[in-house]
Order: structure tokens, then sequence, then C-alpha cells
């Protein structure tokens, strides 16, 4: 088996498992951590119910976002949705037979990489133009955008300039998951995407697109407001014996 | 696994100038689209040198003369001819097709009939041409007025700006078409004046063909432009009318006799 | 405030507007999945009822925006306050008719092409910048009136989206005004015809949205503003039937024209139910009748201003009707002097039934209006401040 | 999708150009590149009445046709399909296009006379681009 | 140092978020307490070596403890969504006060000492030692917070800068360095019994003296009763509304209410305090013993229920945090909320008919409303999300005629703090909270300018007394600041049989 297709696979092994790790072990933490208070920023919804809802508001719409800024939520919105749609389409790499949505998700992903980067501008630009949020900026917030920028720009130039070997790349992950090494298309571009994605794996639970996961465990949106209706106890806190 | 042909790209400009035709329209993709791919395709096309067709010369228009008084009432063999041709099946409901149609018509003063067929009269200053939103309605180098149904959307708007009824829509899904004669659902079509079978070589339409096998020799096929050809001697001789001479379209159909 | 009563009715109008336009886009779907042959639409009349509405709403888009448009430029204090609503309603109208005129194309998936191919010389591909413009102008003057530290740009934006909007009627009539072809619209009347009749069914639509969300609010709107408003709809209403009158007028003076007339008019020829919804629809019940209601002192109220912007709306999908579909119906003269007869349908007139699907993509197209509107009410601050403003002056 | 090989890493089964011989160009190249060779070819002879060009459509359509079904796009093991449903492209040009070649006439070439010569023409013709045309200097 | 000249800002017409200007309120620093105030409830008398560790250790302690702040730590992206909602921002300018950076204080450290990438690259990530420098940094900035919540408002993620301060405060009072004016308050609390330090005689004293005045204006025998055992009702109310002007005048307020109501009442010398400083500090042992004397309180005096009077914060304690801190409630009258705020209670009578009122009494006042941070955001009255704001304002239109909201953007979840919560009402800070009360001042400006406005009502001791200090600098005049009950006792018609 060729060198290239082996140093990958095992590259994006690696970067695989930091991911799903990593990022179960912080959730973990989370969920491990207690939350001694009923702190809902109010007005909050009254039942888990309208707290799943206001959760899924949040993730779908980021009606927060919304509220705050509105410049921010379009470049912020814009380019998260396009990294759905972008990852959607992705998933015809990844299964055999390919599932209807996915094929239908086809036609629009190309315009969602456009879109997906154009966020991505629109987010960076306003780390330079905004002097608030320049004086927030660490390098590794500029650092987070440009891998972002540079994913999404080797992946559009595959789809518009330099096409690569759409089959041989399939059978490439396909084999990946089946533990079955195939060989992998050479093309520069490729390599490229594909080892930004594998730093992009690695980073993520180390780093602050932690607020994925984070946004469900934030006990400011995930709890319901009904202090007085149900009393809230939790292991340190509560009562007698407390430590 | 990769490697690419590329040194044979570098080779062979010849293609170039060929691309003139390139409007706005093209110009657009053209840029984004193709760009590694075009030196190669240059070459490509300037590979099988003996084609008889270089493309649509600009030094050609193409036109027809209909002579009504020859066109016999009750004959329809060019339309059946011009089906057979394109493949497009005989029209059984309202929303079929009609590339070309026989029209009988009579004096309103005088009580003198006639007939003859209309199709696309491929006018020099086209308003399907002008009104298309995309440029898929355009006017080829050599005077033929041509649906791209690559970039056509299906507005209808050009069907609104014909004056003759010459476009019809594809209402419904089509099977069968021709190798020769692409055609499909929810686009915009017409008479194309048989220009696979002028890029070939060819000189004469299926519809003229078959009217004069028939015996009929109402259409008289030929370059306009050609002042040695037929069809230009006759234009020149007889007093040919275009149809709704009003509008000022400089149709490539002519007629005599009406 | 956002109690739950107004969630409730919040959800239940959006879902309300979401079934209906996505009945809309489900016609669209089953047109393109089986092709327009089910729709009544054929070779002879190639634009239909999904070409009422969308022509419908675009055109009072740009009215709508008249409100605004006289607060902001002329700086009419009674039209300030309503200034965000008029631009929003705007925006949902014109998202709204381009749904329409989208989702009737032959090949709705080539919307990318339509986006990148233009042809300069085509009046649609003007429109289509036009249109695209004119969201991107009100756009900015709805920043400019919610942004304090943008608020003296707002009568910049405000004469821009003046101009642009009559440049935009202007185009679509002139969509019909090019048409050399056809008896029906070659006339240079059609462009100032479809900025007046704009300005009435704008400002019609623009009551009838205001009234429905002071109600939801529980207030209503100042009898003097009403009363100005009443007034104004009237001189709009007056004016564009004046001008269909001197279009008709002139166009029975040209010979040419005269079959048409008699057929769009008078019914000569088959044209009976162009000619009767001319008159019963659009003259009667869209013109003369709002008029009563608007001008009569005695019947002046909030009730009867709300029915006459519903009869004028009624009466603008009449004329609008019989202006396309009857335009088309009437056959192209090819052989002057000649009666002509063929397989194609040539010398007769067309006839066309709209079918189920081509209905409710339109109303697909109200819907989705609908429900932009209401979005952009519940989201961004949009009811009209009558009182705020009045005292805002005094102090 | 049934067109695939049944190994443990699925893959599709490109069935065999029938003609044999080479492609229009380096196969790695037109397994990247085919689309934009298409859309060109399409614009140069639909608007300028190009025609004949390598890149034709009903070239493709001549070669890859299925001997079982005489198609490119009929079943999931067809030519065109068998890539394409594996990943999960689609394409509309079969709408319009016939995925048959040309009865008794093969597109590729308007001088390649019709019935059985064709094939052989073909060869020829695919031969004859392979080594470079005589008198062209490479 | 801390009553230094300053200037007050210019109220505008419209808000303008004001250019970063870096360093702007580093030099404001409360008063640190002394040893005898930090010795007196128990943390360590004052910074000794090796406090870093220390200090480290106790935010692993924490990190632990709260998944607010775990979470908060990790979460926030640097959107700088909140940049612009904190009112110290937008009054100072100094871009400590935007509610991320002043988590990244706190975030910085963490970074350093809990996560990978701090530990490794800590210059990627903006990671720093805990040194003496960020330690003042802390200490200036942490009491520049009046932990209001407007910033979890407007955050994607909720990230709820309260916490942040919260757990920075309770480190800085674990290593020896306390506030002055919250921890001497919270020693009072123990020793007296209340905020101000009132003795049971002086209140006992003072409750009389209001009852004749009283009884001057209305010609009643409206009481005001202390330690009274077997009453139904026992009333928690702020400290300050026992002295100060205009406080004072919804206590009146609240008795006629209970007079009208035939409800026997009672207030407690034991549990004569509402507030609890200890959530100002982010101590939950002291958060906890402060509350639970109000439980010892009622079971004394057996009453049924429990009422608390207009303040912000004691509400958010009682309303979110007594049924975990000194439940279960099952020893309460259960037909009521327990615990009940004393405008629910207000409303409830009115809808039930139970008072009457003479509204034009309160003509002479065009009213708005000031929504209190700790009421709007954390908290909630009635039995529906936003009861909190309906309630008050419907209590105000059924007892006055003229009533006019501020800018939809400055009230309900939106409201600006009126800049002295949080433990930071101290004339210390006073260049801190009159410049922090600028975005509500240009909201009020603008009612008062357009809609004749010339009353603030508001439901917190905190916010009167913040707003008397400040209203002045900004032209306005003091005594437009009240109680909502303070319009109640206006209008309301006494001495009708029931
Ligand atoms: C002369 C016959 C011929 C013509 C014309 C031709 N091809 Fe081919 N093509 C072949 C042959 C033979 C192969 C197989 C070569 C191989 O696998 O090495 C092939 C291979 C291919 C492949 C790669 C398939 C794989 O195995 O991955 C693609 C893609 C392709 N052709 C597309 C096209 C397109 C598109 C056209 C039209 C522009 C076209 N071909 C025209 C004969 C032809
Ligand atoms: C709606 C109908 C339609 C669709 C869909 C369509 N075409 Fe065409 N195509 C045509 C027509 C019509 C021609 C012109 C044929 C002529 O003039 O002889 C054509 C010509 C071509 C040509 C030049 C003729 C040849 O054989 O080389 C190419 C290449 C081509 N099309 C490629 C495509 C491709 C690739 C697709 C799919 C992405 C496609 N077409 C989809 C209608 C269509
Ligand atoms: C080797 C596999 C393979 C074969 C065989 C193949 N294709 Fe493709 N084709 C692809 C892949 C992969 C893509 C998509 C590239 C992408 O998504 O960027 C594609 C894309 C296309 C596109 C562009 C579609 C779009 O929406 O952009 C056209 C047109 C096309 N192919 C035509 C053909 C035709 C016609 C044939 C048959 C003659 C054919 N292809 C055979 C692999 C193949
Ligand atoms: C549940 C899923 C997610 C939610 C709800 C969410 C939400 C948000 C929100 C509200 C913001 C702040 C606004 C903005 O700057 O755009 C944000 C920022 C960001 N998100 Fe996400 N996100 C999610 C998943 C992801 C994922 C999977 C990635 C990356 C692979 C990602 C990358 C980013 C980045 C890089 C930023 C910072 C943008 C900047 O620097 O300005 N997000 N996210
Ligand atoms: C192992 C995982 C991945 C593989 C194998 C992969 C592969 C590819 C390939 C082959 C293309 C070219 C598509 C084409 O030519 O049609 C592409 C495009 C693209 N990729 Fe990836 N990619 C991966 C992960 C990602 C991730 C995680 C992101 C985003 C964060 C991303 C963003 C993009 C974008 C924006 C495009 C261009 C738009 C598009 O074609 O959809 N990719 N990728
Ligand atoms: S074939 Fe000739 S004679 Fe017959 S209808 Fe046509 S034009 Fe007339
Ligand atoms: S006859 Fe009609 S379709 Fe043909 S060129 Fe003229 S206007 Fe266009
Ligand atoms: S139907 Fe097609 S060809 Fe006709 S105007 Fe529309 S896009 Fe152009
Ligand atoms: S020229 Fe060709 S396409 Fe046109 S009518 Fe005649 S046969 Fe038909
Ligand atoms: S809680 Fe309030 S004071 Fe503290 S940072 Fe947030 S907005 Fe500012
Ligand atoms: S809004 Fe939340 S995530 Fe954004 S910078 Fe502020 S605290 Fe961080």
């Amino acid at each position: 088996m060729p060198a290239l297709a082996v140093a990958y696979a095992v590259l994006l092994y690696a970067a695989a498992a930091a991911l799903v790790v990593g990022v179960a072990l912080r959730v973990r933490l989370y969920l491990r951590t207690p939350a001694p208070l009923k702190i809902p920023t109010t007005p909050a919804p009254t039942t888990q119910r309208g707290v799943a809802l206001l959760l899924a508001r949040e993730v779908v719409f980021f009606e927060s976002l919304f509220r705050s800024s509105k410049w921010t939520w379009i470049f912020g919105w814009t380019f998260h949705a396009a990294l759905l749609l972008v990852l959607l389409r992705h998933l015809r790499y990844f299964q055999q037979p390919v599932w209807q949505p996915v094929v239908l998700v086809q036609a629009v992903g190309a315009y969602a990489g456009i879109a997906m980067v154009a966020g991505l501008a629109g987010l960076w630009a306003r780390r330079w133009l905004v002097d608030r949020v320049r004086y927030i900026s660490t390098p590794s917030d500029h650092l987070h955008l440009v891998l972002l920028l540079a994913i999404g720009l080797s992946g559009l130039a595959m789809r518009f300039v330099r096409h690569t070997d759409i089959v041989a790349l399939k059978a490439f992950t396909l084999g990946l998951l089946r533990l079955d090494l195939q060989p992998l298309p050479a093309d520069p571009l490729l390599l490229l995407h594909l080892a930004l994605v594998a730093l992009l794996m690695a980073i993520f639970p180390i780093s602050k697109l932690l607020h994925a996961p984070g946004l469900f465990f934030s006990p400011t949106r995930n709890q319901a407001d009904n202090p007085r209706e149900q009393r809230h106890l939790t292991p340190w806190a509560a009562g007698p014996g407390r430590n | 696994m990769n490697a690419e042909p590329r040194s044979a790209a570098d080779d062979g400009q010849a293609g170039l100038s060929r691309r003139g035709w390139l409007g706005v329209a093209a110009a657009g993709m053209a840029g984004v689209l193709l760009a590694p791919g075009i030196r190669l395709m240059e070459i490509a096309q300037a590979a099988p040198a003996a084609s008889p067709a270089a493309g649509a010369s600009p030094a050609v228009r193409w036109g027809m003369l209909i002579d009504t008084n020859r066109c016999a009432p009750g004959c329809d063999d060019c339309v059946t001819a011009c089906r057979t041709e394109n493949g497009v099946a005989a029209p059984s409901r309202r929303t079929d097709p009609q590339w070309i149609r026989k029209i009988e018509i009579k004096e309103v003063r005088t009580g003198r009939t006639a007939s003859a067929p209309v199709m696309c009269q491929h006018c020099a200053e086209p308003p399907c041409v002008d009104v298309c939103p995309t440029g898929a309605s355009f006017k080829r180098a050599d005077g033929i007025v041509l649906v791209d149904r690559h970039a056509c959307i299906g507005c209808r708007y050009c069907v609104m700006a014909c004056p003759y009824k010459a476009r019809s829509f594809v209402h419904e899904e089509l099977a069968d078409q021709k190798p020769e004669v692409p055609r499909g659902k929810g686009c915009v079509e017409g008479c194309t004046l048989c220009v696979h079978r002028l890029d070939r070589g060819q000189t004469i339409t299926a519809c003229a063909e078959a009217c004069a096998r028939a015996g009929h020799n109402a259409i008289l096929f030929g370059d306009l432009n050609d002042p040695d050809s037929e069809i230009a001697r006759r234009v020149r001789e007889v007093s040919a009318t275009q149809l709704r001479a009003d509008l000022k379209l400089d149709t490539g159909v002519r007629y005599l006799g009406l | 405030m956002q109690t739950p009563a107004s969630t409730r009715n919040f959800w239940l109008l959006a879902g309300l507007g979401a079934i209906v336009a996505g009945a809309g886009l489900a016609a669209a779907h089953t047109m393109e999945l089986h092709g327009h042959v089910i729709t009544g639409m054929g070779n002879e009349v190639v634009w239909g009822l999904p070409h009422v509405f969308a022509i419908f709403m675009i055109v009072a888009a740009s009215g709508v925006l008249n409100v605004a448009s006289v607060g902001s430029v002329f700086g009419q204090a009674a039209y300030k306050p309503r200034a965000r609503l008029s631009g929003l309603l705007c925006l949902a109208l014109l998202a709204g008719g381009l749904m329409v005129l989208m989702l009737d194309l032959g090949r709705p998936d080539r919307i990318v092409v339509a986006m990148t191919h233009y042809n300069l010389r085509s009046v649609f591909a003007w429109n289509v910048v036009l249109y695209s413009g004119m969201a991107a102008i009100v756009l900015v003057y709805l920043w400019t009136l919610f942004e304090p530290a943008l608020a003296r740009w707002t009568r910049a934006a405000g004469i821009a989206a003046l101009v642009w909007r009559f440049v935009l009627t202007t185009g679509t009539g002139s969509i019909f005004g090019f048409l050399v072809a056809r008896q029906a619209y070659q006339s240079a009347l059609l462009a100032p015809l479809f900025i007046l009749l704009s300005l009435a069914w704008g400002l019609a639509l623009f009551l009838l949205a205001q009234a429905a969300l002071l109600h939801g609010a529980g207030r209503r709107m100042p009898d003097a503003v009403r009363q100005r408003l009443a007034r104004l709809l009237g001189i709009f209403v007056a004016a564009s039937l004046y001008l269909v009158a001197v279009q008709h007028m002139t166009a029975l003076y040209e010979a040419r024209r005269g079959a048409f007339e008699a057929f769009i008019l008078f019914g000569q020829g088959g044209g009976g139910r162009y000619a009767l919804l001319f008159w019963a629809g659009y003259v009667l019940a869209g013109s003369l009748l709002p008029l009563l209601l608007v001008f009569l002192p005695r019947l002046a109220g909030e009730r009867s201003l709300l029915a006459a912007a519903l009869l004028v709306i009624l009466g603008a999908f009449a004329w609008l009707y019989v202006f396309i579909v009857g335009g088309q119906a009437f056959p192209l003269e090819i052989f002057p002097g000649h009666a002509v007869r063929s397989s194609f349908g040539d010398g007769a007139v067309a006839s066309y039934f709209p079918s189920l699907p081509e209905l409710l993509l339109g109303v697909g197209g109200l819907g989705a209006a609908f429900l932009i509107a209401l979005v952009g009410t519940r989201l961004f601050d949009m009811l009209p401040r009558d009182e705020l403003a009045a005292k805002g002056q005094g102090a | 999708a049934g067109g695939e090989v049944a190994t443990r890493t699925p893959r599709p089964v490109i069935e065999p150009a029938a003609r044999g011989g080479q492609c229009v160009a380096d196969p790695a190249f037109m397994r990247r590149n085919h689309m934009d060779l298409l859309r060109h070819q399409r614009d140069d002879t639909v608007r300028a009445g190009v025609r004949g060009g390598q890149f034709s459509l009903n070239a493709c359509i001549g070669c890859h046709a299925s001997v079982q079904t005489g198609s490119v796009a009929k079943a999931e093991t067809n030519f065109c399909v068998s890539c394409h449903s594996y990943a999960a492209v689609k394409i509309d040009c079969f709408e319009c296009h016939a995925s048959t070649p040309a009865p008794g006439r093969t597109a590729f070439h308007p001088l390649v006379p019709a019935g059985p010569a064709a094939a052989g023409a073909l060869q020829l013709a695919a031969q004859v681009r392979a080594q470079g045309r005589p008198g062209e200097s490479r | 140092m801390a009553t230094a000249a300053f200037e007050t800002p210019k109220l505008k017409p419209y808000p303008v978020i004001p250019l970063v200007a870096v360093g702007a309120m580093a030099h404001s620093k409360p008063f640190v307490a002394s040893p005898a105030i930090q010795g007196a409830i128990g943390f360590p008398k004052e910074l000794e070596a090796g406090w870093e560790q220390r200090a480290i250790a106790k935010m692993g302690e924490l990190l632990g403890k709260y998944r607010s702040l775990r979470v908060y730590m990790d979460t926030c992206v640097h959107c700088g969504a909140c940049s612009d909602k904190c009112h110290y921002f937008l009054g100072t300018g100094d871009p400590k006060n935007m509610p991320v950076a002043r988590q990244d204080l706190m975030r910085a450290v963490y970074r350093r000492y809990f996560t990978f990438a701090g530990k490794y690259f800590p210059r990627l990530v903006g990671a720093v030692d805990m040194t003496r420098d960020v330690l003042d940094q802390w200490w200036s900035y942490y009491n520049q917070c009046s932990e209001c919540r407007r910033c979890s408002v407007f955050c994607p993620y909720g990230i709820d800068t309260a916490e942040v301060t919260m757990a920075a405060r309770e480190i800085m009072d674990s290593v020896g360095l306390g506030q002055k004016y919250a921890n001497e308050i919270i020693g009072k609390v123990h020793r007296i019994g209340n905020n101000l330090g009132i003795p049971e005689p002086a209140l006992a004293d003072t409750l009389a003296g209001l009852e004749e005045d009283t009884k001057e204006e209305t010609g009643l025998d409206v009481r005001f009763p202390l330690d009274e055992a077997g009453a139904e009702v026992l009333l928690v109310t702020p400290s300050a509304d026992f002295f100060s002007e205009p406080h004072v005048e919804s206590l009146i307020g609240y008795a006629k209410v209970f007079h009208a109501a035939g409800i026997r009442w009672t207030l407690s010398s034991k549990a004569s305090e509402a507030g609890n400083f200890g959530l100002f500090i982010g101590n939950y042992e002291q958060m906890r013993t402060i509350s639970l004397r109000v439980k010892e309180a009622a079971q004394e005096l057996g009453v049924r229920r429990i009422v608390v009077g207009e303040c912000g914060h004691a509400w958010r304690v009682a309303y979110s945090f007594w049924n975990t801190l000194m439940g279960p409630f099952d020893w309460l009258d259960q037909r009521y909320p327990v615990p009940q705020h004393i405008c629910e209670m207000t409303y409830d009578l009115i809808r039930r008919g139970a008072l009457k009122f003479d509204k034009d009494k309160n003509d002479d006042r065009i009213i708005t409303f000031h929504d209190s941070c700790n009421v709007a955001r954390g908290s909630r009255m009635g039995d529906m999300p936003g009861g909190q704001f309906v309630i008050p304002r419907e209590i105000i239109k059924a007892v006055a005629n003229n009533f006019h909201d501020m800018a939809p953007e400055t009230i309900h979840a939106s409201t600006f703090c009126c800049g002295g919560g949080g433990g930071l009402l101290t004339d210390d800070l006073l260049e801190l909270r009159v410049k922090g009360a600028l975005p509500r001042m240009e909201a009020l400006k603008h009612v008062v300018d357009a809609n004749g406005v010339n009353f603030m009502a508001t439901i917190c001791a905190i916010c009167k007394a913040q707003f008397s200090k400040v209203l002045p600098y900004y032209g306005f005049d003091m005594s437009m600041v009240g109680g909502v009950h303070q319009l109640v006792s206006r209008s309301i018609r006494l001495g009708e049989p029931h």
C-alpha cells in the first residue's frame, strides 16, 4: 500500500480518535460537575419541554445572538448553516449507498461552501474592524477562522478549479471506515484539505470549538425556571451533610 | 493514476479564435469553470482538422424562400419531414410543440386562398433574442436563431415576444429523442433550420428536401448572403415579402405570392 | 411585550402562512414533476394565473413603499411612523412575487443560470436587476430607520428608494410595453399606468396589513391619519381608472388595434369573459365602489376604508387577469387582412382555464409574503406608534 | 445502488468501453475533468456550430454505451450512472440527450459512414489520435 | 482616591457605543476590608505569601463545584456579542468592562493552569500566570460588575459574567482580599440582623413612628407590627425601607395593602433584612446562613406565609435559591407561592377586587418603570415567564393614570442596571456608579423629553438608593425615583368595609 495512503490513514484515525475521546471526556466532566443553584436567565421556560424548545431555537436560529448583534448574526449564522450543509454534503464520502437527503443536498452543497467562506470572511473582517472585538481577539481566535477558511478554500478550489478523483477518494474513505486501506489520490489540494481537517478535529476538544457541546450544558440556558415549584438539589449543595 | 497529460497541453493554440462567440453570458461561466481544461480542449478541438464545419460563418446567412403559389393545399410533407428529422411527435394536444405548421389563409377582401408553411423566421433582429433574460435565445453567426437549451430557464418570454408563434414550450417529459436533436421538458424550442445538418456540411433542410421530393419545390433553401445563390437571385428578382414586414425584423424566411 | 397569547397567535398565523406557502411549493413541485401540461397554460397563453399573482405582488411591492417615501422624502409626519412597516411589506411582497415567478419557470433548477447569465438587452433581465436592487435599497433604508446613528441617511435612502421604485414599476410595465408583436401590450402608456396602479394597490395592501397589526396589538389608527390615507387611496384609484380609460381610448383610435379593443372591452369575437371581468371586476367593484366607500361622507369609517382596500385588491386581480391573459388569448395577426387556419390555433381565440396547481402556486406566493411580513413584525419593532410621534413633535 | 463491486470496500463497476481502444484523453484526467470538457464542448457546439470536437457527448455515448442496454444511463451499471450514483452526482443531461448512440450512424464524426464500417473507422480514428497524426510535430 | 473628581458623561440623543478607552477605569477600586472585618466572617484576614497557589487551588475547587463556571470558562468564542451590553462599558469605555474581557481576566488564568492549550501554548490562547498584577486587575474589574446578568441575555451560550465575578470575589476572599463595603455589611447581618445595623429597639421605635404618621395622614390605625407571633404573613423587606427616603414610602404602602386586605402580618427583628450580600460575594455558605435566619424567624413566629418586599437581589435569592438553601417549605401555606413577592400579593388582591384606588391621586405623575436586573433576569413573578415585567406594570396602571414605558431595548430582560447593584453601592465607587448609570439615564431622558415622564418607579432598594444619588448628576430631580408601593400608598382607598 502506498506510503501516502498509510500516512493519511494514520493521521485521520488519530485525529478522529482525539476528537471523539476528547469531546467525550469534556462532556463527562461537564456532566459530573454539579450546578448547585437555579440560575436560568429569566424570563425562561418553566418546563423541561420549554427548555428543550429554547435550546433548539438557540441551536437552529442563534436567537440570543440575533438579539444582540445583527451583523455577527448574519455572518455567524450563515457560516454555521453553510457548514452544516457542507458537512451533510460530505456524507457522500462516507456511505454507500448514499442517503436520499444527502443526495438532495448535493445541489446546494457547493454554493453552501461559498456561503461558508463568505461568512467566515465576514467574521474575520469583524475581528479587525470592530475595535471592541479586536481588543478581545487572541491569536487563537484568528487561527480558528484561518483554519476553517483554509479548509473551505481548498475544498472550493477542488470543486471549481482543480478537480480531484472523487471516486477514488470515496473508496479511500469507505476503506477507512471498513479498515480496508485503499489508495488515496495524490492531489495536492486534497492532501492539504485532509491535513487541515485532521488538525481541526484534533484541536476541537482543546479549543473554543467546545462551544458546540457547551451550549447544551450552560445552566443559564438549560435550566427550567421552576425553583418554587420544584426543589433543586445537587450533591454538595444539598442540605446537611454537605461538604 | 494521476499522470495528467499536461505536456500535450502546451502546444497548439489553434482553437482560440473560435471562441469569439463567447458572449456576455458564457464569459461568466468560462471564468471559473473551465480554467484547467481549456487549453487541453483547444487542442482537442483542433485535432480533427478535416472537419468540414469549423463553426458557423458570419459570411453566410441561411434563409428560405417559400413560394405560396407552389405550396399545395392539403400537402404537409414539409411538416412531417421536420417531425421525422427532429424527432418531434405529431401533436395530439394543445400543448404539444410545433416547429413548423401549415397555414391556410383566405384574403378577406377577395376570397383568394393560399397555403404555406410557417416556422421560425430566423429574424435578423429577433425580438425573442432581445427579450431572453439569460441569453439562451441567440442568433448564430450565420443568422440561425436558436435556443441554447442548456441556458434556457423556461420563462416563455420569447414566446410572448415572437410575432409568428414560432416557439413552443415543452410541457412534459420526452423520451426517445434523436441523438442529434436533444430536446426536453421545461425548455422552449423551435425550428433550428436543421442546424445539425448544416454543421455537418449538408446544405438543405429536411422540410425543403421533402417538398422537393414531393415535387412541389415550394421551399427554396440557401445562403442569402451569397449573391450567386439561387435564393439570393430569386429574392432579388421577384418581390419576396416578409411576414409582418411592418415590424422590420428582416426575416430570413421570405414568402412569395402573398 | 410578547405574551403567551401573542406567542400562540403568532405561531398559529405563522403555521397558517407556512401551510399556504407550503402548498404553493408543493404545487410548484408537481408542476416541475409533470411539466406544465398540468397547468392551463399552453403555447398561446404562456403566462397565466401565476403571473397575475406575481405581477400583482411586485407592482404592489413598489406601491406599498410609497407610504415610507411620503414620510421620509416629503417629511409628512403622519407617515413617518409607518415607514418601517411599509419597507417590510415591500420586501415581503417582492420576495413572494419573485418566488412565484421563479417557481413557474420551466426549469426552476436552473435558477443559478438565471442569476449568473444576463442578457443586458432583455427587459426581463433588467427587472431581475431592478428587483434585487430594490430589495437592497429597502434593506438599507430599513437599516437607517432602525439605527439611530444612521438616521440622517434615512432621507437619502428614502429618495433612492423612491426613484428606484419608479424605475422598477416602469420596468415591470415595460415587460409588456416592449412586446411589439402583441396588440394588447405595445403602448407607451403602460409605464405610467403601472406606476399609478402600484400606488393604489400598495396603499390598499398597506392599510389592510396595518389594520391587522394594530388590531393584534389592541390599538387603532388615529382618525386624522385614517382620513388622510382614505383620501389618498381615493385619489390613486381615481387616477389609475382615468389612465386605464385613456389607454383604451387611444387604442380604439388606432385602426390596427380596434379589433383587440372590441374583443377585450366589448367581448366581440369570444372575449366575453374578459369584458365582463373588466367592467364588473375592475371598473365597478375595483374602482367605482371603493371610490364611493372612500369619498361618501356618510360611509366614512375604518370599516368602509378597509372594505375599499379589499375591493381595490380584488379589482387589481381582475384588471391583471384581463390584461395578461386576455392580451394573450387574442390571436396574433400574422397575415393582416386574411382569415387564417392551422393546427396550431392560428386565427382562433386561445382558451385558458387556470388549474389548481397554478392557483395554489399564486396563493402560495401570497402566503410566503404573509409569512415574511409576520415574522418580520415579530422580530422587529414594526408597529406604527402614533402617540409617541405626536408627543415627540410637541415636546 | 446495485452497480458496485462487492468487496469489503464498495467501488463502482465502471463498464469498459465496448469499442475498446483509448479514451479521448488520459482516463485519470477524464475521471477528474470530463464535466468541464463536456461543458466547454457543449458551448462550442451549440453557440458556434463547432461539431466533431473530441469531447462530444455523442462521441462519449458512442464508445461507452453498454453492450447489454445499449445505453450509458439506463441501468445502474451503465457507464455514466455507475459513477454518478456512487458519487451522488445528479446529472440531467439524459432528460434531453439520447443515452444511446444513434442507430446506424455514430455521431462521432460526420464523415464516418453509416453501417458496420463505423466501428472499424472508430478504431482507426482512436489509433490515429493515440499515436499522433502523421505530419504533425509533437 | 475613590471620591476624586470625575466628569459625568453627557447624555446623547441616542445610545452610542463608545470607542475602546484602555485603562479608563483601572483606577477604580473599592476599599479593602480590614482584617477585623474579614476575620469576623471567617475569611483569612489578609493576603499572605503563597496566596497564588491557594487561589489556584480555590479556582480548581470552584470549577469542580459549579458547572456554570466550568462550562463558561471553556465555551466563550470571543464573538463579542456581549461586548457592548454592559452598562459599565457603555458608561466608561474601559474595554475590561466588556463582559467577555471581564471573564477573560479569569479565563486567562484558567487556561494557564487547567487546559492543555494554555499549559503548552500560553501566548496562542492568551493564558497568563496568576501574579500580583493579575490580582490587582481582578480586584479592580471584578468590583466593576454589578452581577446584573445583562450580558448573559445576549450571549449565544448564556454565559453569565455574574457567575464569573462571584467566583472571582470568592477566590479573592479566600486568599484574604475582601471588599470592605460588602463584607462589613455581612458582618452586621450576622451580628444585628440587618444590613444597616439597626438594633431591635430602634426598629420598634421607627415602626411606632410610622404608625403615628400614617394615622395622621389617613386617620386610620394602620399597623406596623414587629415580632407578632401568630401573624399570617411574615414580611421580609430590605432594611432601607425602615429609614431611607423614598424607601419608607413603599413600606407604608405595604402596610396599607395589608390593612385594606385585612391580612395579619408582622416584621421580624431577627430577619429584619431581606437583602443577602452572600450572593454578591459568591459565597454559598454566607448566602445560606443569612437565608436561614428567615426560616428560623418564620418558624419562631409561626407564620404561614413569607412575603418579600421591594428588593431586587433579595427577591432573586428568595425566589430562586431559598427552596434549595432552606427548603422544603412544607410547613407553609401551600395555597400561596412560597416565597411570595409583595407585588404578587398586591396584584392578586387587585385582581380579586379586594383593593380599591383613587387613581387620580397619582395624576400629577407621569410614570415610567425601571425593571431591576435581579428581578428581571434572575427571578420571576406570577405563574408565567415574564410575569415579573407584567405584574409591577399592571399594579402601576391600576393605581395611576399615566404610564409610559422606556424604549423597548432598555426594559424587560434587556433592562439596564441602575449602576449600583452587586455590592457596589458604596461611595468609594461613586465614579463607577455615576458612569454606569448612563444607559439608564439616557433611556429615561428620552421619555422625559418625549412623554413628560416625571417619576420612575422601581422595586429594588439598591436601585432607589443609587438613583437618588445619581439622578442629580444628570440634571434630574432626586425625588423622581420611588417604589411601586409608594404609588399604591398614594391612591389606595382605606377604611372601607370589606
Ligand atoms: C474512442 C472511444 C472513446 C470515446 C469517444 C470516449 N471514451 Fe472515455 N474511455 C474509453 C476507453 C476505452 C476508456 C477506458 C480506458 C481505461 O480504463 O484505461 C475510457 C475511460 C473513460 C473514463 C474513465 C473511467 C474509469 O475507468 O475511471 C471516463 C470518465 C471517460 N472515459 C469519459 C469519457 C467522456 C466524458 C467522453 C466524451 C467526451 C469519452 N469518455 C469519450 C473510450 C472512449
Ligand atoms: C433541455 C435539454 C438539454 C439538456 C438538459 C442538456 N442538453 Fe446538451 N444539448 C441540448 C441541445 C438542444 C443541444 C444542441 C444540439 C444541436 O444543436 O445539435 C445540446 C448539445 C450538447 C452538446 C454538443 C453536442 C454533442 O453531442 O457534443 C454537448 C456536449 C452537450 N449538449 C452536453 C450536455 C451535458 C453534459 C448535459 C448535462 C449536464 C446536457 N447537455 C444537458 C439540450 C440539452
Ligand atoms: C469515473 C467516474 C465517472 C464517470 C464514468 C462519469 N462521471 Fe461524470 N462525474 C463524476 C464525478 C465524481 C462528478 C462530480 C464531481 C464533483 O462533484 O465535483 C461528475 C460530474 C459530472 C458532471 C457535472 C455535474 C454537476 O452537477 O456539476 C457532468 C455533466 C458529468 N459528470 C457528465 C458525465 C457523463 C455524461 C458521463 C458519461 C459519459 C460521465 N459523467 C461519466 C464521475 C464520473
Ligand atoms: C451545536 C452546534 C453549534 C452552535 C449552536 C454554534 C453556535 C455558535 C455561535 C452562536 C457562535 C457565535 C457567533 C459567531 O461568531 O458566529 C459561534 C462561533 C463559532 N463557531 Fe459555532 N456553533 C456550533 C458548532 C460549531 C462547529 C461544529 C464549529 C467548527 C467546526 C464551529 C465553529 C465556530 C467558530 C470558529 C466560531 C467563532 C467565530 C469567530 O471567531 O467569530 N461551531 N458558534
Ligand atoms: C475527512 C473529511 C473530508 C473529506 C474527505 C473532504 C473532501 C472534500 C472534497 C473531495 C471536496 C471537493 C468536492 C468536489 O469537488 O465536489 C471537498 C470540498 C469542500 N470541503 Fe471537504 N472534506 C472533508 C472534511 C471537511 C470539513 C470538516 C470541512 C469543513 C469544516 C470541509 C469543507 C469543505 C468545503 C467548504 C468544500 C467546498 C464546497 C463543497 O464542495 O462542498 N471538508 N471536501
Ligand atoms: S411540402 Fe411543400 S407543398 Fe407541401 S406543404 Fe410543405 S411547402 Fe407546401
Ligand atoms: S421568428 Fe420568432 S422565434 Fe424566430 S427569430 Fe423571429 S422572433 Fe425569434
Ligand atoms: S424561455 Fe428560454 S429562450 Fe425563451 S426567453 Fe426564456 S430563457 Fe430565453
Ligand atoms: S428547417 Fe428543419 S427544423 Fe426548421 S422547419 Fe424545416 S425541417 Fe424543421
Ligand atoms: S453582569 Fe452586568 S455588570 Fe457584570 S459584566 Fe455582565 S452586564 Fe456588566
Ligand atoms: S457573548 Fe458570550 S461567547 Fe460571545 S464573547 Fe461574550 S461571553 Fe463570549
